[in-house]
Parts: C-alpha cells; structure tokens; sequence
C-alpha cells in the first residue's frame, strides 16, 4: 500500500485544496502542506525503517511492491515498486513539493485552489513515474505530468505564456507517443513471443529480439527522454518554458520533470536493451557532450536570469546523460547524486530567482549589478547556489561530477576529456552570473528587502541539503546501488 | 598531541562559520578576534603537533587520522582522511605560521574595509582549505581542498567587487586554474581506472608494482596532473593568471598567491614524486616548464612598473625555481625553497602593501621614491627581503635555497649545465636586477608623494618576523662545502626518492657557487648603475624605438594574453553571441512555420465555391480509379 | 416475419414508432415539449431493446442485428439523445416551428441503425440515404440564418453525387459479384485479382469508397465538411459529426471485414494513402482556423482518417479499437460541440474562437467540459480519447501498420497546435464581455455525461473494453 | 467471349455517369446542377438493371426502384433548397454561395 499512499497523498492535498478553494487562502495552501509532510515523513521513515529486501522480482529487490490489476483485457495493471532509487528521488520530489508550497505561501494569485491542485497533480504524475513498473502506467503519468504543467503555464505564466506552453507540450506529447509506438512493439513482440501479453516491466525483460529491432525499440524511448532531460538539440521547448512558466512550475520542470527522463532512462532503457544502450553510448555520449557545452555557453551568452538559469540546467543534465551511459558504477552512483543534488539546488537558484524578480520587478541581469552590501542575506544564498553549480567543493554537484568524470574515463577517456570540458564552462557563466547580479556597482537605488528570516531559513535548508549531499553521499549511494548495480550485469 | 591534527584544519573553518554567518552584526574587534584567532590557534596546535613529531617520531613517519566515510563505493572508497607527514608538516608550518602574520597584518590593513567580516571569513576558508590539501590522505580530498583555494583566491582576488577590473581578473584567475583543475581531475581519472583508489600511499604503491617506468599510462597520468599543478602554481603556460590576480588586498597576495596556495603544484608534485619517478620523460618536462617559466616571468618583472606585479612575476619566476627543482628529483630543495619562498616574498608583499598605503593607493614605482627615510622600518625589511629574492650570498636564506637547486640542476644528466647556466646564471642575474630596480626606485632618490597612513604595530610585527625568518631560515641547510647543516633535509628527506647526484661536490659545486653569487652582485650592481645612479643612461635607452618596443613586450608579460584573449576569450564570446539566437530552436521553429504554410496553401483551395468541392471529390475519384485499374 | 426476428428489431421500430407519435403529434397540436419527450423516450426505449435480443440475429437477409450494430446503436442512441438535448437548449428561443427538427433527428437516428446492422446493398443504401436526406433538412433548418441555408446546399449537392457513386459503385459490384450481400461481395472479391471482371469490381469498390470518403469527409473529399460544420447549429453539427460518421465508419468496417485485403493490396494502399491524407491534411487545414467548429471540421477529418488503422488491420482487435475510439469521439464531439451550444443560442452562434476568451474562470464548467474534450481528442492521458487512441496504435503496430502509425503520431503533433492553442485562449486574463444565461438544464445535464464519459472512460477503461472486446463480425 | 449486350450497357451507364459528373462540375446554375445528379443517379440504375439482366435476377431491377423513391426524395428536398436558394441570393448560380471559406 506505501507506493499507492506516497502517489496519491499529494493528489488528495490538492483535490482538498480546490474544494476548499473559496474557504480562504490558508487553507488552499495548508492542505497540500500538510499532505505532502506526511508524504515526506512516510518517505522518511521507509528509507529508514524499511526492509529494502522485502519483495524480489527477479534480481531485484524492493521496500515495497504493489500490484492490482487495472485493464486485464490487454496486460495493464497498477504496479508500483519502491525501492532505493525510486526512494531517494521521491523524496526529492515530495522535498521540492513543500518547498513550492513554501515559495507561494504570500504570492496571491487568482484561482488558487486550482493552482494548488495542478501543482499537486504534476507532483503525483512525476511521483508516478518513479514508482511505476507497468510501462503503459509509467507512460500515462508521463504524460500526466503534461497537462497540469502547461496549466500552470499558461494558466499563470508571463507574457508568452501561450506559445512556450504550447512548444512544451508539443515536444514532449509528440517523443512521448514515439515512445509509447516503442513500448506497443515491444508488448507485441513479446506477447508473440511467449504467448503472454503485458506491459509489467518485469515480465518484457529478457524479451527476444534481434539486435536491429532493439535498437530501434530503444531509440523510441530515449526519444521522450531525451527531449524531456533535455538533450541537445532537443531543447529548444526548456528555455522558453521555464521562463514563462510561474516559479512554482518553473521549480517543478527544472528540479523534477528532467529527473524523471533521467530516471527513465535507468528503469527501463538500461534494463530492457541493455545491448543496445552500450551500441548507443556513443551517441548519448555525443548529445550528453553537446548539451554540456552547448548549455553553459548559452547559459553565459543570456541576460535573463531564469533563462540563464535553464540553460546551466540543460548542461548539468548532459553530464548526467553522459554518466547514465558510461555505465560504470561510478558514473552511475555520479549520475544519481547529480539527479538528486541537481534538482534541489536548481530548485533553490530559482527560488532565489523568484526572490530577486519579486524586489526588483525584472530578471534583466544587465540591470542589476551590486546587490551584496543591499540584501546581503539573498545575494549570500544566490552566491552560494550559483558556486553549487560550478561544482563548488562539497556540494553534491562537486562530488556527482568528480565521480561521472571518473566514471566516464573508465569508458570512454575521449568522452571523459570532453565532458570535462564543461566544469569550466560552467565557471563562466556561473561567475558571470554572479558578477553581474551581485558584485560590481550598485545599479539599484533605494533599499530593498532582504529575505525575511523564514525565507532565509527556506534557502538555508536547501544550500544545506546540497552540501550535506556533497559531505555525506554515502546514504543515497547506499539507497540506491542496489538497483545500479543490476545495470552492469552484462558489462 | 597527535589527536588535536584534526582540529588544525577545523579551526579556521570554524572561523569561517562563525563570521559568514554571524559576521555582519559582529563588531570589528570581535570579527578580527575569531579571524586572526582561528588561525593562530591552528599556528599553535601545528607548532604542539610539530613538535611531537620531531621529538617522537609516529610510526611509519606519518600521522594518519581518519575523520569519517566519504564516498564508499565497490569500486571506489575515499574518505575524510589526513596524513601527516614531513612534507605535510613543512607545507602546514608555513601555512599556519605565515597565514597567522599576515592575518594579523590584515586586522590592521583592512580595518577600514565595510566588510572586514568577510575578509576575515573568506581567509579563514582559504587556511582551511590549503591545510585540507595538503593533510589529505587521498587525492579526491586534496582535490577538495585544489578547488576550495581556488574558489577562495576568486573571492579574495575580487574582494573589492565594486570595481568591474578586480572582478574580470578574479574570473580570469578562476578560469584558467580551473583548466588546470580539469586536467589533474582527467588525472585521477585516469589513476582510479589504473588502481581503483585515490589514497595516496596505496597508489603510489600500486604504481610502482604496476607501471613499467617510462610506459605511456604513468606518462599521461603525470602529464595530466602537470597541468593541475602549473595551473595552480601559474607555470607555463597558465601564467597568465596571477600577475592581474593582484587587484587583491595585499595580504591576500601575500598569503595566497606567494605563500601557499600558489605552491599547492609544487606540493602535488612533491607528493607524487614517486609517481613522477615513473615517468623520467615528464619529470624533465618539470623541470623545461620550471626554467621557461622562471625566465620569462624574470624578463616580464623588470619591464613592470606597478609593485605588485613585480612582485607577481617574481613569485612565478620564484616557482619556476621549485619546478625546476621538482624536475631534476631535488625535492627537498625545492620545498626548501618554497619555505624560504614563503617568509620573503610574504615579507615584500607585506612591505609593499605599507608602502602602497602609505603613498595613498600608488602602484608605479616610478612615482614613488626616497621612501627610505620616510617609512625606514618597511625600507629594512623590504631590503632584506629583496636580497634574499636576490639570493646574495651568505647572509640570505634565498642564498641557500636557490644554492641547492642549482646544484641539482648541474648534476642533471646531459642537459644539466644548460640548466644550470639559463637557469643558474640567467636567472639569477634578473632576480638581482628587477629586485633592486624595485628597492632602488622606490626607496631612494626624491619623495614624490608624502607619506600618509603609517604602519602600526600590527603590520610592523609580521614585517619584522618575517624578515627574520627570511635571514635565518636558510641556515637549517647549508651546502656541505660551506658548513655541514642538513636539518632540513634530514627531516623531509625521507618522504621524497633518494635525489639522483651527489650531495656535495667539492670544487666544481664551490666553483659553481662562486659564479652565480658573482652574478647577484652584478645584477645588484646594474641595477644600481640603470635605475640609481646612472639615471640618465636609462633614458638614453629609452629613446630608442626598439628598446620601447622590447619594454612595451616584456611589459605584457610576453604576449600571452593578447595570444589567449583572440585564441580563447574571443572565440568563446563569438560562438556565444552566434548560438544566442538558438540556432537549434530556430530550426524547430522552422518546422512549425512550414507546417502553418502548408495549411494556408491548403486553405486556399477551401474556396467557398460548391463546383470546386466537387472537383476534389471528382479527382479523388478519377486518381483512385485510375490507380486501381491501372495498377 | 420471427418473433425473434422482431424482437430483435426492436430497436429500430421504437425508433420509428417515436416518429410516427411525434408527427402524429405534430398534426393534432404543435407543442415542443410533447415532441421532444417523445424523441428522448424513443431512444431510451430504443436503448433499452437492445438488450432484448442477444447474438446475432439475421432479418430478412437485409439486416443483422449483432453484439456490433447493437454496440453501435447505443453509440448512436446516446449520441443523439446527447443531440437531443442540446438543440432543445438551443432551439427555445426559435421562433418558427421547432418539432420537426426532432421528428428530423429520430429519422436521422433511424437511418443510422438501419446502417450499423445493414448486410446488404439495399439496407446500405437505405439507411445511408434515411441518413442523409434528414440531415439535409437539418443542416438548413434555421431559415433565418443564411449560414445554416449555405450549409444545407453545400452538405446537399456533393451527397447527392456522392450517392450517385455509391449507387454506381455498388451496380458495378453487384454485377461483378453476382450478389448484393455484403460478405458475399466480400467473398467474390478476393477472387476479383484473377477474373476478367477484375477491374469491374475493384472499379465499383473504390467508387463505394470514395461515396463513404465523402461521408466520413476523408481526405480527398473532405472540402465540403469545413463549410457545413461552420454554418451549421452546433448541436446539428454535432450530430452530423458524431452520428453520421459513426454510422457510415461502422458499416465501412464491416463491409471491409469481409474483404480479405490481401488479394486486393491495392485498395489497401488506396486506403492508406486516403488515411495519410486525411491526418496530415486534416491537421494542416485545421491550424489556422479561428472558428471552433471549423477547426473541429478540418480535425474530424484527421480522426477519421486515425480510424482507417484498426480497419485495416480488421479483425476483432481492429473492431474493438475502432469501437473504442468511436466512442471517445463521439463522446468528446458532444462535449465540444456542446459547449459551443450551450454558449449560443438560436440567434447567435458563439463558435469564433475568441468567444472562449478566458472562459476558464468566466464559466468553469463549461470550460472543464472542452478542456476535456479538447484533451481527449487531442490524446492526452486520463481521458477517452488517449485509451482510444492507444488502441489504434495498438493494433497500428500489431499489425506492423508503421506508415500509418507514423503519420499519426505527426498528425496528432501538428493537432495538438489548435487544440492547446483553445486550451490557453480559455486560461487568458484578458476581460472578455461576461455573456450568455446560466447553461439550460438539459444541455448541463448533456455536457455532464459526456465529461463524465471522456474523463471516466479514461480513467477505468475496464468496463467498456470488456464490452468491446467481443465484437467480432 | 464476346462482348455482351450487359456489356454494351454498362458503357452507355459509364458514358451518362461521365456526362452527369461533368454537368454537375461545368454547370453553375442549381437547377442544372440538380438535373445532371439525376442523370447520374439514372446511370447508376441502367447499370443495375443491365447487371440484373446478365445475371438474370429481379434485384436490379429492385434497386432501380428504389433508386427512383430516392432520386423523388432528393428532387423534393432539394427543389426545396432551390427555392429558398433563389429567396436568398436572388440568383441560382451556385458559386453565390460562399459566405462560408476559410
């Protein structure tokens, strides 16, 4: 039952959060709050109390294994594992999910109710995919998590809020249905196979096929993750999308949505086309490489900072698709804690940047200029989270960089030199950043506000989490190797 | 006392806490009480360690301390370890003891500062940091503490981040030592691909059993963690980062780009000797950079006018020296010379940052002049600094240093001498020249600027310590021929390779020694002829075109920077404005632009008209039948 | 005559017999509400006699009253009684006579069912034309908007040549076949490739073809489906757009499973290039089009040609997805349709796109309703409309079908253009004139199902896959 | 074999079918366009009655009448339309009629 509380518990927050949507607006946000604290907690006390060798499926193991059958006309059913990995990355979404909640609780907005339930939605949707191993249920939450998050974009995004919405759910609806053509050849394949016909993951691996056929199967799935991480050059929807989006959705896709692709890819194209995925290292190699540079020198050449922000994003992803596919166990366990710390101090960079366009009025990064001595506190967080993403020693990106690196030159030394490349073009336009918003002559007069101390408090926990992350890994790797280490069974 | 080592490195981190988080509301004394105390401490419990080491020796030669797990992986474990031996001992002495004088400098030199907290808190991080790396017990955790200076000596560099100069130069320190640090990191990568571990001892260990000397993997493994260390250490060809890296405080030069941190290559180098051992190829390599370096930098430090930046190339030409000695297997020479290095050329950073203060934020030495008599405490101290970089014979600690190297460098293989005489004679003629060109034009002939903001007691005391340490610093290690002391290398010896060559070499070493101490003087000498005396004959010269365009090369630090801004710099920023436009997403766009053409083509054939419909239906009709009676 | 035989006609006869009352009606005294209670409770009773009989049961060699004309049916029945209902909405404020649009409807309806059970050429061509001849009326039944005249005309003179192809196609078959029983024209046809008569009967099929072509407004011959949807009623349109196709696809279906496509491969490719057409065309043509139910016009078409993928891959799997695929079409036609109807009204149809202007928080059920239609037949998850369209591709890539599949899957990226393109018009903060009455009960209560059937059939498809599983022809 | 008399029939039903089509195409005026549909129609029902007289049975025959109820139905619904058409745009020609276009 833990699988189906953790997924839906947030959902029921929302649901009670648009009931409640013309009681007031505490109650539109302490709903949700206290769901998802609870969600956290349960989380928690799995992760600590919980038998990760309770339910086996093969050579692998869960805390947790749930399974009703759903439409046995064709082979569907609701199955939901919990093990290490889907763990550690459910906490990292229920964890952003209070923070969300947390980052909005002054903003008023029209419709509240209703906004707080699509923020709910898309957290259960990517929660959905990290718990599900029914791959037509893993395919209906990913593209579940679509349509709560173009509403909020355009629902209660900037300007451009419609084309950006809409260029976001194009790209991501249209690799999504090239994936599920892959996961329908694959249910027939198997089914002719062997006579049974399902989507349970479980069951397909192992499924006969020639090396051609699954090839092509795999390029189906890493279609939609690759344009969800996102991979260079299939990311032309992420900057727009995230910076139209409202901040709370901003947060979501750029600290949750690109984990599922990433974790996409370890569940199931790892797993099913194991042979493949190493003929097509190469490739994800090239596209993990282009996405490194090809994002931080985008991300140096941008003046808006949410759009600075994306684009440091899509760099740091290509590091993780790089490690995913040296398939090492170090770059593996890298590409994780990448994931993870990833999300969090993304997450945070755009709280801060939410913070900063709230003073300000605008993210013009060439209007501003000498914020340090004015808002010490929110220029010290905003520091602290843009030297997080130059991999700043002890954070959790400092140590999951290190080790892909390490991981991916046992690999492929070529790749290991290239991706390497972008820890220093990370150093420019991360310094940049920082130079143009926090050093250099004031360019604001008058006073602003600095962070209220619960705002400063908020920011503090999330620098602390990356650092803790960097300083202590050792529980995620713990968590999670036991997954990771079934992937190098045939390397 | 061995159980207190852990708190060397968390003392300053404390500090570093205690004033990032509290500063701010902190008033001056007690923020200058936490900083400066921080460090002391640290001085204080590396002296207790140091000296429980010297009086009972730990096992093995080496105190190991393992804090906690780190990263424990199957395939890879590293953890927050440190390891204590003398090279470590040697590098923490001069990190604590020199990083405590110039604190305490500091409290006086940026009292006037608005934000004298984070100074404070900025320096403690980096002391931290530098004793993480060189106490780590493996190589991830010394590439923690690589990263962690750096990312200190950014914010140090940019300190006063008002002005958009400090602030490129901070970024540009921070970006090409990052090159570096991506190659040293290829470099573990490579090792943990090799061994599977990144302590230090076992890897050194299972090098030796598994590489053949000379093979290629211990090659490029060496060369890759060479370009960590020239990058940090400002070598050949990264140098291009530490002359502008002065637009820093003057106590940060001092410690962090003089003292320690830009010494953390010739540390790595020292601390993988036996690595480097295995690829004889690569350690001549060290030792081309070393002269390359300390010859150019020598060449671009007399065309400098500004102080500091003298100071700057001195400090690489300096570390040219240490790689130089790295490079021909004199390691405790060269760690001597970086010890002496650090008292000196903290001492003239120290000084010149009085005198700069003093002359109301003047760099050009040549609008200085006749300070002598107006600062006499900063003039003393300056000298003997000066001589020391000099290397004038007997009574410097530079003397004996650089004394050393030279030695090793004549005693290596074929191309020794040629070492010796660039290296030897060359280099030591302009280290005398540019250094007494500065003490010349700066302290003698007329004051141009009346003296304001004098030292207190708080400056003069470092100055004076510093001084001291940097005359009798150099007679723990006296060459054989002139008196038998080997302190020094008795006490660090035992952690490096046996030196190839002889210890001492009766006549041709005394011979040697003649030559070069010979050569100081003249460079004294001249520099005194050009710059004191004949004034005028240094005029003379500069009328001529060539002389001018020699100075105005020599001035830029031999072109590398107009090199690397059109290689580099502008290519980035070309490709960066090209990609601005999102080429890739235009392409996207494209699509979505034809598609809509083709529905308002198609739109056009929605005429309104019946008989047109009619016509679709018709054609339809008439393409499939057609096609289905023909085919 | 049988008594099962009745029995199993049942249906259609409380159909008919719900006309004769209306008229009968009609001819003593006018009164709407009389005749409106009547058409729903003829289909209710319609509905309700599909369950009288079971199997398949044959009546008169004509018709077949099988699980899948019963399944279609109710399609039908639900269908315009959703009908129904909304143009009782519409229609109060009309001022001429309003009846016989129901009496019009329940023709409508009964050619329908007559088609969704016909075996044979006669009842095809007799349902087609009871079809047909109603919604001519139907489409150009508001005398006082010139619009709705233009599309009656423009709906009339193409059907009627496409009646005279059909009508051609099927003498042409017939006189190959020796037969006008459907699954003997089938039978006759798979041995068409080696006979002298050959290109006779492939001639008469692919004439057949392009008269259902028009119907079902396939590219090629869909021009004329943009014109009639726009000038229409909205809740004639939706009939025109759920009903009619509904019917013609399901007797297309079946008169195609009796086809063994494999000797006539070429009809095959005929198919698959009219299938690829009409998605892309489809899409094409509806990305720029401001007007709702134009856009939902050029739309269906691409839908359409979607369904060409379980028909030919035939068989039960076919059946079962093209079922269910019908069915979420036709639920979310309803839906859309629907809520431009309950925005309207007789004088003014509200179907420009900028009516929709931040319609979300102007009017939120109505906005949740084609929201949700719009996400079904857009193929988002947890509506009908992605079970159905999953179905296609099931039986797309079951039967390696990947052209087709392909194509959908651009066709579906190119449609999701206007359909989100709607979606965000009603998200817009822009202050639209608050207009319209509170929606009317009956098209509330129509709308209501049909959220309830887009969102609930995505939700636990269970129940109707069960049901359509065993529709095997 | 030799071509039959059904043969011969079925050409003259192909050639009235042509000849329909290309009223229906050519003609602008509604009433003309009404007649060629029924020259059409009426080719459909020769083709049906010359393919029940090859293969000797009444349902082509049966066909044609049907054939004729539905041309009756159409004529009235749409001479219907045609009236209304003339009220509307005081015209008959067909192309008048396009309010409607994209």
């Amino acid at each position: 039952m833990i699988p189906a509380i953790v997924l839906l518990a947030p959902l029921l927050g929302g649901v009670l959060a648009w009931i409640s949507g013309r009681a007031g607006r505490l109650w539109v946000r302490i709903w949700p709050l206290a769901l998802l604290v609870l969600d956290f907690a349960a989380l928690l006390a799995v992760w600590i109390g919980g038998n990760p060798d309770a339910f086996h499926e093969g050579a692998y193991s869960f805390y947790a294994d749930l399974i009703v059958p759903w439409i046995p006309q064709i082979g569907v059913s609701v199955h939901l594992v919990l093990d290490g990995l889907s763990l550690v990355l459910s906490l990292l979404a229920v964890f952003i999910g209070i923070v969300v909640i947390l980052v909005s609780w002054k903003r008023e907005r029209d419709h509240e109710g209703f906004f707080y339930f699509n923020i709910t939605l898309v957290l259960s949707g990517v929660l959905g995919t990290f718990l599900a191993v029914d791959l037509f249920l893993f395919f209906l939450f990913w593209e579940l998590m679509l349509v709560p998050t173009y509403f909020l974009i355009v629902g209660w995004g900037g300007e451009r809020r419609a084309p950006a919405g809409f260029k976001f759910f194009l790209f991501t609806q249209l690799s999504g249905l090239v994936m599920l053509l892959a996961i329908l050849a694959l249910y027939f394949i198997h089914g002719g196979s062997s006579g049974v016909y399902t989507f349970d993951l479980f069951g397909l691996i192992g499924t006969p096929m020639s090396s051609r056929t699954s090839f092509l199967l795999m390029l189906g799935f890493m279609a939609a993750f690759a344009v969800k991480l996102p991979a260079v050059p299939f990311h032309s929807w992420l900057p727009d999308a995230y910076v139209e989006a409202p901040l709370e959705a901003t947060i979501l896709l750029a600290a949750l949505l690109s984990k599922s692709a990433a974790y996409g890819i370890l569940r199931f194209v790892l797993p099913l086309f194991h042979d493949a995925a190493l003929a097509f290292a190469p490739v994800a190699y090239v596209l993990g490489v282009l996405s490194v540079v090809y994002g931080a020198v985008l991300a140096f050449a941008q003046t808006d900072l949410k759009r600075l922000i994306a684009y440091s994003s899509v760099s740091h992803l290509g590091f993780v698709l790089v490690g995913i596919f040296a398939l090492s166990p170090l770059a593996l366990q890298g590409s994780v804690l990448q994931m993870v710390s990833h999300g969090v101090a993304t997450g945070a960079l755009f709280v801060v940047a939410g913070f900063m366009e709230r003073r300000l009025g605008h993210r013009d990064l060439s209007r501003m200029g000498g914020l340090f001595p004015l808002v010490p506190r929110l220029a010290g967080a905003g520091v602290a989270l843009a030297l997080v993403a130059l991999g700043v020693p002890g954070s959790g990106n400092f140590i999951a960089e290190v080790l892909i690196v390490i991981g991916t030159f046992q690999a492929s030394p070529l790749f290991a030199v290239l991706v390497s490349s972008g820890l220093v073009f990370s150093v420019v336009y991360a310094l940049w950043m920082i130079q143009r918003a926090f050093h250099g002559r004031a360019a604001v007069s008058g006073s602003l506000r600095d962070l209220s101390a619960l705002e400063a408090a908020g920011a503090l926990v999330m620098i602390l989490v990356v650092f803790w992350l960097g300083l202590h890994p050792q529980p995620v790797f713990d968590a999670t190797s036991r997954f990771l280490q079934t992937l190098q069974g045939g390397a | 006392m061995y159980a207190i080592v852990w708190l060397i490195p968390a003392l300053p981190l404390a500090g570093f806490l205690l004033l990032v988080f509290l500063g701010r509301r902190m008033p001056r004394a007690v923020a200058a009480v936490v900083g400066v105390g921080s460090v002391g401490l640290a001085a204080l419990a590396t002296v207790l360690v140091g000296a429980s080491f010297l009086s009972a020796p730990p096992a093995g030669g080496a105190i190991e301390e393992r804090l906690f797990g780190w990263v424990s992986l199957p395939s890879l474990s590293f953890a927050f370890g440190f390891r204590v031996d003398a090279l470590t001992l040697t590098m923490m002495a001069v990190i604590t003891i020199v990083g405590f004088l110039i604190h305490l400098y500091s409290s006086e030199f940026m009292s006037r500062d608005g934000e004298f907290w984070l100074f404070f808190a900025y320096m403690n991080l980096f002391v931290s940091s530098m004793l993480v790396l060189v106490m780590a017990d493996n190589l991830a955790l010394l590439y923690l503490g690589w990263e962690g200076v750096g990312l200190c000596s950014y914010f140090l560099i940019g300190f006063w981040y008002r002005e958009p100069e400090y602030c490129v130069a901070a970024r540009k320190a921070f970006i090409v030592t990052r090159i570096g640090d991506v190659s040293m990191l290829l470099g573990l990568a490579l090792l943990v691909s090799s061994f599977a571990t990144l302590d230090i001892q076992e890897l050194l260990r299972r090098a030796a059993a598994g590489w053949a000397p000379g093979s290629a993997l211990p090659v490029v493994a060496t060369l890759l963690l060479l370009g960590g260390a020239v990058g940090k250490s400002a070598q050949l060809p990264l140098q291009v980062w530490l002359p502008d890296a002065m637009a820093g405080p003057t106590p940060v030069s001092a410690l962090i780009h003089a003292a320690t941190m830009v010494t953390a290559g010739v540390y790595l180098i020292a601390r993988l000797s036996a690595l480097y051992a295995l690829a004889p190829a690569v350690q001549s390599l060290v030792a081309i950079v070393g002269l390359a370096t300390l010859l150019l930098a020598g060449l671009a430090a007399i065309a400098q006018v500004d102080l500091k930046r003298i100071l700057a190339y001195s400090t690489i030409s300096q570390i040219g020296y240490m790689f130089l000695g790295l490079g021909v297997g004199f390691y405790s020479a060269a760690m001597f010379h970086f010890m002496v290095h650090a008292f000196f050329k903290a001492l003239l950073f120290l000084a010149a940052g009085v005198v700069i203060m003093a002359q109301g934020e003047e760099h050009n030495i040549f609008r200085m002049g006749g300070l002598r008599t107006a600062l006499p405490a900063v003039f003393w101290t300056f000298l003997i600094g000066a001589s020391s970089l000099a290397a004038l014979p007997l009574v410097t600690a530079g003397f004996y240093s650089k004394e050393w190297i030279l030695w090793g460098a004549w005693q290596a293989g074929r191309g020794g001498p040629l070492l010796w005489l660039l290296g030897g004679c060359l280099g030591v003629l302009l280290t005398s020249l540019y250094s007494f060109r500065a003490v010349f034009v700066t302290f003698f002939g007329d004051q141009k600027i009346r003296e304001s903001h004098l030292p207190g007691a708080r400056m003069k005391i470092p100055l004076v310590i510093l001084a001291a340490l940097s005359i009798l610093g150099g007679f723990i290690q006296i060459p054989s021929d002139i008196a038998p002391v080997s302190l020094f290398e008795s006490f660090i010896g035992g952690v490096f390779p046996k030196a190839p060559g002889a210890a001492e070499g009766g006549s041709t070493q005394i011979l040697l020694q003649v030559v070069a101490s010979a050569l100081s003087l003249i460079g004294v000498l001249a520099a005194y002829v050009l710059y004191r005396r004949g004034v005028g004959a240094h005029e003379r010269l500069a009328d001529s075109d060539a002389y001018r365009g020699v100075r105005r090369f020599l001035f830029s630090g031999l072109g590398f920077d107009w090199v690397y801004k059109w290689a580099f710099v502008k290519t980035f920023d070309c490709a960066a404005k090209l990609l601005k436009g999102e080429v890739v997403g235009r392409a996207a766009d494209a699509i979505g632009s034809a598609n809509a053409a083709i529905g308002r083509a198609l739109g056009a054939l929605q005429s309104g008209r019946i008989r047109w419909y009619l016509v679709g239906i018709a054609l339809g009709a008439v393409a499939a039948v057609g096609a289905a009676v023909w085919l | 005559m049988s008594s099962t035989e009745l029995n199993a006609l049942l249906p259609l006869t409380a159909v008919g017999a719900a006309c004769l009352v209306a008229l009968a009606g009609v001819a003593v005294r006018r009164n709407v509400v009389f005749t409106f209670v009547v058409t729903i409770l003829g289909f209710a009773v319609s509905g309700a006699a599909l369950f009288a009989s079971s199997g398949a049961q044959s009546v008169g060699g004509l018709l077949v009253i099988d699980p899948y004309a019963r399944f279609f049916s109710a399609v039908l029945l639900a269908s315009n009684a959703g009908v129904a209902l909304l143009a009782f909405s519409y229609f109060r404020s009309y001022r001429e006579n309003r009846e016989e649009l129901f009496i019009l409807l329940l023709l409508e309806t009964l050619g329908g069912l007559v088609l969704v059970s016909a075996v044979h050429f006669a009842s095809f061509f007799l349902g087609l034309e009871l079809l047909s001849v109603s919604l001519y009326s139907l489409l150009a039944y508001v005398r006082t908007r010139k619009a709705s005249f233009e599309a009656g005309v423009k709906y009339f003179v193409p059907a009627a040549v496409a009646s005279a192809f059909l009508l051609f196609g099927m003498a042409l078959l017939y006189d190959a076949a020796g037969t006008m029983d459907l699954a003997g024209v089938g039978r006759s046809l798979a041995r068409a490739g080696s006979l002298p008569e050959g290109a006779v009967a492939i001639t008469g099929l692919v004439m057949v073809i392009v008269a259902i072509g028009f119907k079902l407004a396939l590219a090629p011959f869909h021009m004329w489906a943009a014109d009639v949807y726009q000038g229409a009623s909205a809740p004639i349109t939706a009939s025109l757009a759920s009903v009619s196709k509904v019917a013609v696809f399901a007797l297309f279906f079946r008169f195609f499973s009796g086809i063994d496509l494999r000797a006539s491969a070429l009809v095959g490719w005929i198919l698959t290039v009219v299938a690829i057409l009409s998605m892309l065309v489809g899409s094409w043509l509806a990305l720029r089009q401001r007007n709702v139910k134009r856009m939902l016009a050029y739309s269906s078409t691409a839908h359409l040609g979607y369904l060409m993928l379980p028909l030919l891959s035939g068989g039960r799997a076919g059946a079962a997805a093209a079922a269910f695929y019908l069915v979420a079409y036709s639920a979310a036609t309803i839906a859309l349709f629907g809520v431009i109807t309950a925005l309207s009204s007789v004088d003014r149809e509200r179907d420009d796109g900028a009516e929709l202007i931040g319609l979300a928080w102007r009017k939120p059920f109505l906005s949740a309703v084609f929201i949700a239609g719009l996400l079904s037949m857009a193929g988002i998850p947890l509506t009908a409309g992605f079970m159905g369209k999953f179905y296609l591709l099931t039986v797309g890539v079951g039967s390696s079908l990947w052209a087709l599949a392909a194509a959908l899957v651009l066709s579906s990226g190119i449609s999701l253009f206007y359909y989100l393109k709607l979606v965000a018009v009603q998200f817009s903060r822009q202050e639209a004139e608050p207009h319209g009455p509170r929606t009317p009960l009956a098209a509330g209560f129509a709308l209501a199902v049909a959220i309830v059937l887009v969102v609930g059939l995505g939700i636990y498809p269970g129940p109707l896959a069960n049901a359509i599983a065993s529709l095997a022809l | 074999m030799s071509p039959q008399f059904s043969d011969y029939a079925l050409v003259v039903a192909a050639v009235l079918f042509a000849l329909g089509l290309f009223g229906v195409l050519a003609r602008r005026n509604v009433v003309y366009v009404l007649i060629s549909v029924e020259v059409m129609l009426n080719a459909a029902g020769l083709a049906f009655i010359s393919a029940g007289s090859k293969l000797g049975q009444p349902d082509g025959q049966v066909m044609f009448i049907f054939i004729l109820t539905l041309a009756a139905a159409e004529a009235s619904v749409g001479l219907a339309l045609v009236i209304q058409f003339y009220r509307a745009y005081k015209t008959l020609d067909t192309d008048s009629a396009r309010e409607l276009k994209d």
